[in-house]
């Protein structure tokens, strides 16, 4: 392959030569080439394989809008699939491979559909593999087999699963001024807003600021237009309110003037630094956005447009001009209006013969015609393109007289010699930003374009966006538009004197040439002319269904060049007006976005971990952890060899006999303080507290306002307007938003502050028959007998020279103590216990085990208040207090609530001495070929030390009544079945004489 | 006074971390002051609540939402409507506030051992912070003395501006481990150093 | 009946094309309808549809504001399943199941169903009983459920992490082998074209406005084609509903209108080959049949009608999803766009006759209604036509909020946000 | 989107939690009347267009804010705490966006 690089020119630096791969074989380039441009000039031509006909595909464009040239980029085994090469600046050991071929990109077997050609046109699928209506094959079966095959013909590159080791970070910026691109028209913007004194963010997506300065060929002051941008960018850098991003893309408009960009940090480098992020995500909340985003080309559509060497006039240009590579050595330009006559001089100066200038227009300015001839060009105006030839690469094209008002063509067929295409149907301005804030894009019958729709937002427009395709206007509307947005009135920058090649900005209308062949619309999905008018046949005329029925825009372009000349040839088919078809809805991302970078500081670190004071204590001495929301509690302390139910029902047969120790910091804790802090309980829980005298505790049950139990747990009163409340674990934060909103929005005249005081005490349960002596053989300041600590008592004393507060409550159904320090202490006051313990043959105990004793006493937890039981469903209504309202006493005896078939607490007792399965169900009549009939599940199980029997907590229907009766367990998942005994859930010491002492 | 134990311990490194080659560009530290509390005034009770806060510690809070001053020893800073958060180096500073902060202007909440503190100092201190958090840190937007509370996901926090490029951050004390690994990570790209 | 079949693709194709007929009629609106189903979804299509090939009834229009299916029907997540909690939905559902499971020989049209199974991911011993707790309801009712666990999930799913490692690792999952996805707009447009061949007229670009009265009894509709009178009004409306309800004077109802937010990634080869969520988020993955990853979180919380999602649910959904494929850091998300949900008090639909005369009501889907798209339209047809629901559809009431008879999957509460 | 909270000045939605229909009158507590209950627990107001709502800001400050939110453009008309008060000790009371 020969090399196509230029001489001089471009602004490549020649000093620096790059290695890479591609597919395997060794190519160098430029520091400042695209992996398009280096394997271009290298003589590369073909870069990828189209979606449904596997078609070869070479270059379309030069930037993001290009659809043919995906890549995959390896790093190691890190994949990163479908990058359009255009994108992808290469640095050494850069490695990349083409996609969706097999066995290569030159011999690709699958190009073999394209002989399905008509059969496969635009909703094929949906007419087919419906497969026989009996038979085995019948239902989905004939469906799902076919689609095996389809599924893996379908796909374009191949995501990898080796762990991204890269990082990826999040930055929130605030701005006055946030300017969109840094064309002509964003540079000047954001030299305007700086010198206004503005904050000012200059976002651009290539890895150079100028956007078509950049190879545009202009002159700007005197200067080369390139020179001009980079004196100003020079500027911009050494102002301190300017942030400049390169290599960065706006890609969303969110509400609130929030919009959402991407920085590719170290994508063009061969290592990232220490701790530097592959890819930044920039949320920008900006005071004004000044939108300076450009323009696209659009092709034009005609048989054999997809030949590789057929791109856009502009890019065939900027390949010549910004990376000195011509993209042909016999290039024609095929147009429908004035721009592509810049494009053809540009190449002929960069050394390229334009062998001819194909015109649909017959009637070309003098000025056109003067270009023409200044590019050495043949002019064959009135004429269009009807055939491209060649096999992989284009080789020739046949040209025919064409009529601009009826579209039809006449004349011979006139074949030329070419290698290079380059074709312009006129420009779209990029408005996708400003539409997806909503707003609905104006047709402009000149511009022959949609053009941006009036701000719903905080922005203004300026340049090419908004239709205005001069250098010299965009550079203008850049400045009164960054002048706008700073809110200032003069600019002190003076506007720079542009000379430009003429041209009207307004093209032709014309979108298609209709002759013999496939004309793709949409390359990457090969959609073509014919299957737009298939559709309209089928009656999916509208925008939105053409492109879900042809799928045409949906690829990764998201039809960036292809969506306008699909809405025209269906807007031609209807023989419509383009404006009353409409554009297909835009959404973000506007190019696609890694999904590393939206996890951004996430990715690997999904939750942060809550811990307990005595965590760290926990894991130096054996305990096995349970994540439980976001905390880490002990599931049990296992000694070596012990299984879980080995150490939890030691555990828990230790804290029976002698006494155990469990961590409770995790519960929920919420100060409640203030004048009216009694009151506020008494209104939130369905039992009294203000009749609670100080120095006590009680266990209180909420409602939600629809009348079903929420949440349970102790209140103590620590002082006449003082509360401490505890709650579960698992709802601590629901209940603290609960008792906010009720002060906040229903009762704001009451005086009370609610806090969250979880962190601020760590808890330990201390429980047994030895656990008062445990207590009394270490806390000082306090005596804690019954006397002085009664049931539900609270005292102050000290445990090794540490104040604790101590409660007598109970949940394992033993004599038990909660005793509450300073997080600070948690640890010192543990360890304090477990010394004083030793004597007594105190245990640590987890949650396995603190499980097991709650389910013999018959307490409930959060799997029974599971927000579809009520008060009476658990038998907690004996804490309904009639004396008073409470937040869902109105609503708890609606009738649903109170039907006696309803879900009731029960105990069940195993009688076959096998274990149980969380999540059985229960039946009356066992069935286990047929499962049938449950009335209930298990809610919570274990084998009980204290019964010596395998027993469970269980929701079963009508369940008081049933108790005594037997039935049976049913769990089909685990195939367990069995007999059970319905019994009432206090298995264990039911009038509660352990716990009273 | 016992010593406290810090939540951060076992994932506190000091010495100089990340890319710090190039420069050490941010401090990180656990200030661990013997006092947080949380004052709370009812509606309209707040300019003397305020006016306690200066009795008792000094501080002479500036008239407006997230108003603060900080003085090294002693800080404090309006967090939400009529609550600030007052901070002292010593312990003890609750019952300092237990006569002067009557049941008629408000409550006082020690939270001492429910809050952790880390500083963040140094010329990409703002850098770093709004990597975690969605709130302007520029001098003009985030002021000298100023609080604000915010989150970081799960992660609540109250920040006050203790210096032209220094904020410390108070977090849920059993949020703060990961928190602070949270920081250190971020702070890699700039080079820091742990005190 | 034109017949889609291998044979017409060929003969079409031989032929340039030429002779296919569109997929539905465009008529005018006539004057009055037996039966006007307003709202051109899933729903309201499949009501058409089922009314006349269940219940002869033909002279029905469907009336759509926009283009046909371009409410939810057109911008759901496809995912179809019968795995729910409580009997009343689970029997619902199932019904919904096998209508999906001959869907396409029924429509003459492959809506592309496709049973590659619905798999929810448990991460915590107290989660898989639950779970399981789930798959047993649904083996009690007939509907298949397994559990999985961690090496056959891994088999399942290769590029999901199970290492252990992870934050929240993966203990085993709640697997619904017949569950699967289906090419949403096909249903849309298979529909269609079953209800207008049997006669249903579908009126595009048909916005109602307004409601014909006669006293307190619906009989018919003013719209931006002009009035239609109708015996029967249905309405299917979906996001809709607390707009359209409010033209007919009820001003409120137990539903917000919620935003949920869907991802596509860019086009891979196959890689997910199953529906997966992820059990301490709010996460659901799975693969279309063109490569893409379609996948979607949480509500983005707030009452909306812009069918346009907010930037912090975006992060959230991906870092979910990184969190169980960390391989797929470089993978890029396409194309994101919303939907609007109407979210009920309990999480479950509503579809009853009235609350007015004349008016019959299909609403209440969250964002789960897809799945419910064939039994919706066949209870809903059956309600229309018989003036009374199937027992299927019967404890999905107006009333049941009020007369505490919830349906609450989630046990959430009357907090429509968290359902 | 971002909500302006009286106290802290305009945040992003992130650090809010919606609490839905701002319209809706809780009974007296001591109300026997079922339907009133009923439709504050259950009905809910559901414009397109402009919403009174009940926001809190559980990410910053923790108040409850009234705002006035459009539900088809997402423009924000105004914001209030709920809880009225606080009006003194320069906390501003309204926000605007
Ligand atoms: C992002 C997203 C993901 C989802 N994922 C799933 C999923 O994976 N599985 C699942 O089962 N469900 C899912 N759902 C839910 C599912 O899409 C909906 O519940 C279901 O589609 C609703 O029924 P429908 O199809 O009839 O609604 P729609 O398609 O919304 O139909 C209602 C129609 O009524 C029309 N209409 C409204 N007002 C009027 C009027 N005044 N006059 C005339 N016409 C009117 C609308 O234009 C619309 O076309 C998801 C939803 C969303 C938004
Ligand atoms: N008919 C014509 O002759 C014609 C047509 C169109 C454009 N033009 C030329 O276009 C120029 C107009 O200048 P301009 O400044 O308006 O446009 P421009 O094309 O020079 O610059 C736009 C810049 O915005 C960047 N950009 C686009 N979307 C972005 C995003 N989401 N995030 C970040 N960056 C983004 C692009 O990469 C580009 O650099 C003139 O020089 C004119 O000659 C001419
Ligand atoms: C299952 C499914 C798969 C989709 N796949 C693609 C896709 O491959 N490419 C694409 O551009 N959009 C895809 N979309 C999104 C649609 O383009 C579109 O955004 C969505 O239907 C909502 O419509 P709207 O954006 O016009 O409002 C998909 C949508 C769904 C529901
Ligand atoms: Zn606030």
């Amino acid at each position: 392959m020969s090399s196509r690089r230029t001489e001089t020119g471009g602004r490549i630096d020649r000093l620096r030569t790059i290695r890479f791969t591609f597919d395997g074989a060794p190519y160098t380039g430029h520091a400042g080439d695209t992996l398009a441009s280096a394997l271009l000039a290298s003589g590369v031509t073909l870069f990828g394989r189209s979606f449904k006909y596997h078609r070869p595909r070479g270059l379309l464009a030069a930037g993001v809008e290009e659809p043919n040239a995906l890549v995959t980029v390896l790093r190691g085994d890190v994949r990163e699939p479908n990058i359009p090469a255009t994108m992808v600046e290469i640095y050494d050991g850069l490695v990349a491979v083409s996609q969706n071929r097999s066995p290569s990109l030159a011999w690709d077997i699958s190009a073999l559909n394209q002989l399905g050609g008509k059969v496969l046109s635009a909703g094929f699928y949906y007419k087919t593999f419906m497969g026989p209506v009996i038979g085995p094959l019948k239902g989905t079966r004939f469906w799902m087999f076919c689609e095996h095959f389809i599924r893996r013909a379908a796909g374009l590159g191949r995501a990898g699963t080796a762990p991204d080791t890269s990082r990826y970070e999040r930055m929130n910026a605030f701005c006055d001024v946030l300017v969109v691109g840094s064309g002509p028209a964003g540079l000047m913007a954001a030299k305007a807003a700086a010198d206004q004194g503005a904050r000012v963010i200059l976002a651009e997506l290539e890895a150079r600021f100028g956007g078509s300065a950049n190879w545009s060929g202009e002159t700007i002051d005197d200067a080369p237009a390139a020179d001009w941008a980079g004196r100003l960018v020079g500027q911009l850098e050494g102002n301190d309110n300017v942030r400049l991003l390169p290599r960065t893309t706006v890609w969303g408009y969110y509400d609130g003037n929030t919009l959402a960009a991407l920085e590719r940090v170290t994508d063009h480098k061969e290592v990232a630094a220490r701790g530097e992020p592959r890819q930044r995500y920039w949320a920008i909340r900006a005071g004004t956005v000044v939108l300076a985003t450009g323009s696209f080309e659009r092709p034009l559509v005609f048989p054999g447009n997809d030949r590789p060497g057929v791109m856009l006039a502009h890019a065939a240009e900027r390949y010549a001009n910004e990376y000195a590579v011509l993209p042909g050595e016999r290039t024609v330009v095929f147009t429908n209006n004035d721009s592509a006559y810049r494009s053809a001089v540009a190449l002929k100066k960069a050394g390229a013969a334009v062998v001819a200038i194909v015109d649909v227009r017959s009637d070309v300015s003098s000025e056109m015609s003067r270009l023409a001839s200044e590019a050495d060009a043949e002019l064959l105006a009135g004429h269009a393109v009807v055939a491209t030839e060649g096999g992989k690469a284009l080789t020739g094209l046949k040209v025919q007289r064409f009529d601009l008002t009826s579209g039809a063509l006449s004349g011979d067929e006139r074949s030329i010699h070419a290698d290079c295409l380059a074709m312009s149907g006129g420009w779209s301005p990029t408005i996708h930003l400003a539409s997806q804030a909503g707003a609905r894009a104006e047709w402009d019958p000149g511009r022959q374009a949609f053009l941006p729709p009036q701000p719903t937002q905080r922005w203004i427009g300026a340049g090419a966006f908004t239709g205005s395709f001069s250098t010299a206007e965009a550079i203008a509307e850049g400045r009164a538009a960054g002048l706008q947005a700073a809110g200032g009135t003069a600019s002190l920058a003076p506007l720079p004197v542009v000379e430009a090649v003429p041209g009207d900005p307004d093209p032709a209308p014309v979108f298609e040439i209709k002759a013999k062949g496939k004309s793709f619309v949409d390359f990457q999905h090969d959609v073509t002319a014919e299957d737009v008018r298939l559709a309209h046949r089928e009656g999916f005329v509208s925008v939105e269904h053409l492109k879900r029925y042809t799928t045409l825009g949906m690829a990764t372009d998201q039809g960036k060049s292809s969506n306008v000349p699909g809405l025209a040839i269906m807007a031609e088919a209807l023989g419509k007006p383009i404006p009353e078809v409409g554009t297909t809805r835009f959404r973000p991302p506007y190019t696609a976005v890694s999904i590393g970078s939206l996890a951004a500081e996430r990715f690997g670190d999904l939750k942060p971990e809550r811990l307990t004071p005595m965590h760290d204590w926990h894991i130096e001495n054996g305990a096995t952890m349970y994540s439980a929301g976001l905390w880490y509690r002990p599931m049990i302390y296992g000694l070596a060899g012990e299984t879980v139910e080995q150490a939890y029902v030691r555990e828990a047969k230790a804290t029976r006999e002698s006494a155990g120790i469990v961590d409770v910091s995790t519960l929920g804790k919420i100060a409640v303080q203030g004048p009216d802090a009694a009151e506020f309980l008494d209104r939130v829980y369905t039992n009294m507290f203000s009749t609670l005298a100080v120095g006590k505790a009680r266990y209180g049950l909420m409602l939600r306002e629809d009348g079903l139990a929420f949440d349970d747990g102790t209140t103590w009163r620590l002082g006449e307007q003082d509360f401490l409340m505890t709650t579960t674990t698992a709802n601590a934060g629901k209940v603290m938003q609960h008792l906010e909103y009720f002060l906040d929005v229903i009762w704001p005249e009451l005086k009370v502050t609610v806090t969250s005081v979880t962190d601020e005490w760590a808890g330990a349960a201390i429980g047994g028959p030895k656990a008062r002596a445990i207590l009394a053989a270490c806390v000082k300041g306090t005596a804690v007998d019954n006397a002085a600590l009664p049931f539900m008592g609270i005292v102050h004393g000290e445990i090794a020279s540490v104040p604790v507060m101590i409660c007598r409550l109970s949940f394992s159904g033993e004599m038990a103590f909660e005793v509450y320090s300073g997080a600070g202490y948690g640890t010192r006051v543990w360890e304090a216990l477990i010394e004083a313990g030793k004597p007594f043959g105190l245990v640590t105990y987890g949650l396995e085990a603190l499980g097991t004793m709650r389910i013999e006493k018959g307490h409930v937890t959060g799997a029974e208040i599971d927000g579809r039981t009520t008060a009476r469903d658990l038998h907690l209504d004996w804490m309904l207090s009639k004396k008073k309202p409470f937040i869902g006493s109105a609503m708890m005896d609606r009738e649903g609530l109170i039907a006696s078939d309803r879900l009731q607490l029960v105990g069940l007792v195993s009688l076959d001495n096998r274990p149980f399965n969380g999540g059985a169900h229960v039946v009356e009549e066992l069935d286990e070929a047929n499962p049938h009939g449950s009335i209930g599940h298990i809610t919570a199980c274990c084998y009980s030390p204290a019964l010596g029997k395998y027993i469970a907590l269980a929701l079963v229907k009508g369940g008081k009544a049933r108790h005594g009766t037997r039935a049976f367990v049913s769990d089909p998942l685990r195939n367990r079945f069995g007999p059970i005994e319905i019994v009432s859930n206090h298995f264990y010491d039911p009038d509660g004489s352990r716990m009273h002492g | 006074m016992v010593e406290r134990q810090s939540p951060l311990e076992p994932a506190y490194h000091p010495g100089s971390h990340g890319n710090f080659e190039h420069g050490v560009d941010v401090i990180l530290s656990e200030t661990r002051p013997g006092s947080i509390l949380q004052l709370a005034a009812w509606p309209g009770e707040e300019k003397r609540l305020i006016d306690a806060i200066r009795k008792v510690t000094g501080l002479a809070l500036p008239d407006g939402a997230g108003g603060g001053v900080s003085n090294g020893g002693r800080a404090a800073f309006g967090f939400a409507p009529g609550k600030f958060t007052v901070v002292d180096e010593a312990e003890g500073l609750a019952s300092a506030f237990a006569g002067v902060i009557t049941p008629d202007i408000g409550t006082v909440t020690d939270l001492s051992h429910g809050r952790t503190a880390i500083r963040i100092a140094g010329p990409k201190a703002e850098w770093v912070m709004a990597k975690f958090f969605a709130i302007d840190f520029a001098l003009p937007a985030f002021p000298l003395g100023a609080g604000r509370s915010t989150n970081h996901h799960d992660v609540f926090a109250q920040i006050q501006r203790s210096g032209a490029d220094q904020f410390d951050i108070y977090v849920f004390r059993s949020f703060a481990r990961s928190f602070w690994k949270a920081l250190c990570h971020a702070s890699e790209e700039v080079g820091y150093e742990v005190h | 009946m034109a017949e889609y079949s291998a044979f017409s693709l060929l003969k079409n194709a031989l032929s340039g094309n030429k002779d296919w007929k569109p997929a539905w009629r465009k008529p005018d609106p006539k004057a009055s309808y037996d039966v006007i189903v307003i709202g051109g979804g899933g729903h309201g299509l499949s009501t058409a549809y089922y009314l006349a090939k269940e219940h002869g009834i033909t002279n029905v229009a469907v009336l759509e504001k926009g283009w046909l299916g371009s409410g939810n029907v057109g911008r759901n997540t496809t995912a179809v399943r019968s795995n729910y909690l409580l009997p009343s939905n689970t029997r619902f559902y199932e019904h919904s199941m096998k209508l999906w499971e001959n869907l396409s020989h029924d429509l003459n049209y492959n809506v592309m169903f496709s049973q590659r199974g619905c798999l929810n991911l448990a991460h915590t011993p107290a989660q898989l009983d639950d779970y399981a707790r789930r798959g047993n309801a649904m083996r009690h009712l007939g509907v298949d459920a397994e559990l999985m666990n961690v090496s056959e999930i891994k088999r399942l799913v290769p590029a999901l992490d199970v290492s252990g490692s992870a934050r929240f690792p993966v203990l085993g999952g709640l697997m619904q082998r017949r569950a699967g996805s289906a090419r949403h707009d096909a249903v849309a447009w298979g529909y269609a074209r079953g209800a207008d061949r049997r006669g249903v007229d579908i009126i595009e670009n048909c916005e109602v406005t307004g409601f014909l009265r006669d006293g307190d009894r619906i009989t018919g509709v003013s719209t931006t084609r002009g009035e239609i009178r109708a015996k029967k009004v249905a309405l299917a409306v979906a996001g809709s509903t607390g707009r359209v309800m409010q033209l007919a004077g009820i001003e409120k109802m137990p539903i917000e209108s919620h935003v949920l937010q869907a991802f596509v990634s860019e086009s891979l080869k196959p890689i997910i080959d199953t529906i997966l969520t992820f059990g301490m988020g709010h996460f659901y993955i799975s693969q279309s049949d063109k490569g893409g990853l379609v996948y979607g979180g949480d509500l983005d919380g707030y009452n909306s009608y812009a069918q346009r999602g907010s930037l912090p649910i975006v992060d959230e959904v991906m870092s979910e999803m990184l969190a169980l494929f960390p391989g797929l850091a470089r993978v890029r998300m396409l194309r994101s766009w919303g939907g609007l949900c109407d979210m009920t008090m309990d999480g479950s639909p509503i579809i009853t006759t009235g609350p007015l005369p004349g008016m019959y009501l299909n609403c209440g889907w969250c964002y789960g209604g897809f799945k419910a798209t064939p039994a919706s339209g066949w209870c809903f047809a059956w309600t229309i036509a018989k003036d009374e629901p199937h027992e299927f559809n019967a404890p999905f009431t107006l009333d049941r909020f009020y007369r505490g008879l919830i349906i609450d999957d989630k046990g959430q509460g009357a907090t429509p946000r968290l359902h | 989107m971002l909500i302006t909270c009286p106290y802290c000045g305009p945040r992003d939605v992130i650090e809010f939690t919606y609490q839905g229909d701002g319209n809706r009158e809780r009974p007296q507590p001591v109300s026997q009347d079922l339907d009133a209950w009923n439709a504050y627990v259950y009905d809910r107001l559901n414009p397109a267009g402009d919403h009174n709502e009940i926001w809190q800001h559980s990410g910053g400050c923790r108040a409850h804010l009234r705002v006035v939110r459009n539900t088809v453009t997402h423009e924000i008309l105004s914001t209030a705490f709920a809880r009225g008060g606080h009006k003194s000790a320069g906390h501003r009371t309204e926000g605007k966006p």
